[in-house]
């Protein structure tokens, strides 16, 4: 199992029956394959729509998309509206689960996910609002990036938010955010503590018992 | 019907320098047809109002690409590396906004709000240079209304007084955007008889929109 | 004629072809029946609908009605909304004209017409929205009411809006409101300016010229 | 369909003393059902925020007949004597609200806004009390969100997740209530498979509702 699969089995597993969930573009977007069944999730794409699925080999329409822009479909009982409702949803504590890519979060617990200065402005699009906004902001991101620890002491990239978000699900481990610093809750499989530790720039609190990550099938 | 109006004349309205807000998002749900009069027309010096910039070739992308647009106002141009370019070697000024906070400006804009106090941003360097309020213990930053000298509407249907309905995705901002501009100008798909969108379907009321564009003849 | 038919049909010479227009309650509603030919207004109740008509005997439908809850009717292309977006056509200036009953209007402009105190609380409804947000205001109402004028020197009831009102139209007079002051520009047939002048609290300007009224037919 | 719920189990959630976002503009679009077992459970020192209290016999006018409100937010008891003897009699706490800033405060709750600058009231009695923003030189009232324990809403149209639509001047205050509170119930005069309400059509996605009222029998 590739990395972007583990994790995305993992997150899988965080998302509960009637949730109303929006996945970020990228790596996020896997998880809608993991959900356990007899789960009813209900997926929210922020440019306006409730009840989204995966697409359809043939019947794409132009008019029903992701907010990427790519072909999605739409389930029975999906319901479509404008920026102003789908983020009203967002800010408005509809929204039970975001899970947002990132570039950096560090020892607050806060996400930097927009912006390299100087390298790559694509703008916030709407995830200032959904890490603002949503019930539980969970971060799935690769541990490291070119051998730099993407779990860091403090954001030194502009942060999308200063809310504490709720996880952080890695292809190493699972790090819950909490007041009193990043906690690790769960190893990868054949990851130990040591590892996770040794390639993690942010201090953790290591509790005594620190189980093998669960995975969705 | 006397909204009706052909394409060439609706765009021969918009001057050089205008404020332009345009619906879609990545292309989905844009004015096609007029932002290609846009280009045809060549108007220039364009404060555009978007979601994104879309791709190089695509929707608002087109505008960027054939340097048509001073300023743009967007959450999000990570797909247009153009737009990209054109922002850091100065051609573009760029004012980025949260994709939520930018669809309650222009609605603000279009309702008659003095502004929208919402808590995206905050502690942000999107609160840069912006005045805070603490409503009951908490921080919400004051972001101002948007309004523009037109709005481009991409709809699915308009009756013959102009009202509009969307599909799907692609009604995104246009609706709020038919609300914030002086002159409204919107493109349907099809354009049906008075009282074929019931009351109830209509998402933009016709009163808001001042000119449809004009169908070619597409029949055979 | 009657008072209240000579306020409509002279109020209805306002009202251009292709206005939003919303009538308020009780005199201003009788506008509408005079609408000159070829005129097509837009009317707006606030409750909801743009596109209303009178009633159709019959036809009535419990979800169809004025603010008043009383039975309309709509015309093909009418359409229906929320609150929310009725009052964003009201204060976001897309409304043309309001047409409003008065219990005051004084030599700045100013209306009350929300309540007396200590014997008439209605409640402001959607008449504070209404004049503050509309492009023009027209306030229809009787120049006197038991015998006292309600053209006065200073609102003594509580305001409805500080906003200036566009024109107010009665059974003895046309006055607009301006920078200077009231200016009397028409009166009623069969009613002279010394009649207004002597049936009116409030100090009104008199130009060389004041026509009678048209009336629409 | 885990979502449907007979009306008395519904109204047995409410506890005295809540407060309630109860849809409808003089009664029409308000959920009758659900007032009328209000009454027969006899719940009791209520908030309610609705645009009116209609007719003393009629939707929201039942409760205040009743005597089971102690406070109102409301934009319009003219139609309603009852109201307005006891807010004199001091029976019930009145707060009188705009229309539009009312329906803009529920919203705003709605939506995660910290509250709403409106021109609506500036220079009246409304003002009293309340923090004034100046914004490019005019003024606005910075008015408060409205959120409440329950909406109680009536629509034309359920599905099975809870779906909603609406009929004509009946919409008004309901979509933007289903927004605005920690639990919302809908009654819905027909409820339809999945599917027959087309996503475009939807005015309030289910996720909103938590609960729809089941439907007696009424067939023969």
């Amino acid at each position: 199992m590739d990395e972007k699969t583990l994790i995305a089995k993992r997150v899988a597993l965080e998302l509960a029956d009637g949730d109303l969930v929006n996945l970020g573009i990228g790596l996020p977007t896997l998880v809608a394959r993991y959900i356990p069944a007899g789960r009813h999730v209900f997926f929210q794409s922020e440019n306006g729509i409730v009840g989204m699925s995966g697409p359809i080999a043939g019947a794409e329409n132009p008019d029903l998309t992701d907010a990427g822009g790519n072909p999605i479909s739409a389930l029975p009982g999906a319901a479509s509206f404008d920026s102003a409702m789908s983020f009203g949803l967002i800010r408005g504590g509809h929204l039970d689960i975001t899970v947002l890519g990132g570039l950096q979060v560090d020892e607050e617990g806060r996400l930097a996910n927009w912006m390299v200065p100087g390298k790559m402005v694509p703008g916030m699009g709407g995830a200032m609002d959904l890490v603002t906004g949503a019930k539980r902001v969970i971060v799935a991101m690769q541990h490291s990036a070119k051998g730099e620890s993407k779990i860091v002491k403090r954001c030194t990239l502009p942060l999308t938010s200063v809310r504490r978000v709720s996880l952080v699900v890695t292809d190493m481990a699972v790090i819950e955010p909490t007041e009193k610093g990043l906690v690790l809750r769960e190893v990868a499989p054949g990851v130990s503590v040591q590892d996770v530790l040794k390639a993690t720039e942010a201090e953790l609190i290591v509790p005594a018992n620190v189980p093998e990550m669960a995975l969705a099938a | 019907m006397k909204k009706l109006i052909p394409l060439a004349d609706a765009v021969a309205l918009i001057p050089d320098g205008a404020s332009l807000l345009i619906g879609g998002f990545m292309a989905v749900g844009s004015p096609h047809r007029v932002i290609d009069e846009l280009v045809r027309q060549r108007k220039r010096d364009l404060t555009v109002i978007g979601n994104d910039t879309a791709r190089p070739g695509q929707g608002i992308g087109k505008l960027v690409v054939e340097k048509l647009v001073r300023k743009v106002i967007t959450s999000h141009i990570g797909l247009n590396p153009e737009t990209q370019r054109q922002m850091i070697t100065g051609e573009i000024e760029m004012e980025l906004v949260p994709q939520g906070t930018l669809a309650e400006r222009i609605r603000a804009g279009g309702v008659g709000l003095g502004g929208v106090l919402t808590p995206t941003g905050v502690g942000t360097t999107v609160e840069e240079g912006k005045q805070t309020v603490e409503i009951d213990g908490k921080t919400f930053l004051l972001e101002l209304p948007i309004k523009a000298d037109f709005a481009l509407i991409g709809a699915k249907q308009a009756d013959y007084y102009g009202n509009l309905t969307y599909a799907l995705t692609a009604r995104n901002f246009n609706p709020l955007m038919a609300m914030a501009a002086t002159t409204v100008i919107a493109e349907a798909e099809d354009i049906v008889p008075l009282g074929c969108i019931p009351p109830d379907t209509v998402v933009t009321p016709s009163i808001l929109v001042d000119h449809v564009i004009a169908q070619e003849k597409r029949h055979g």
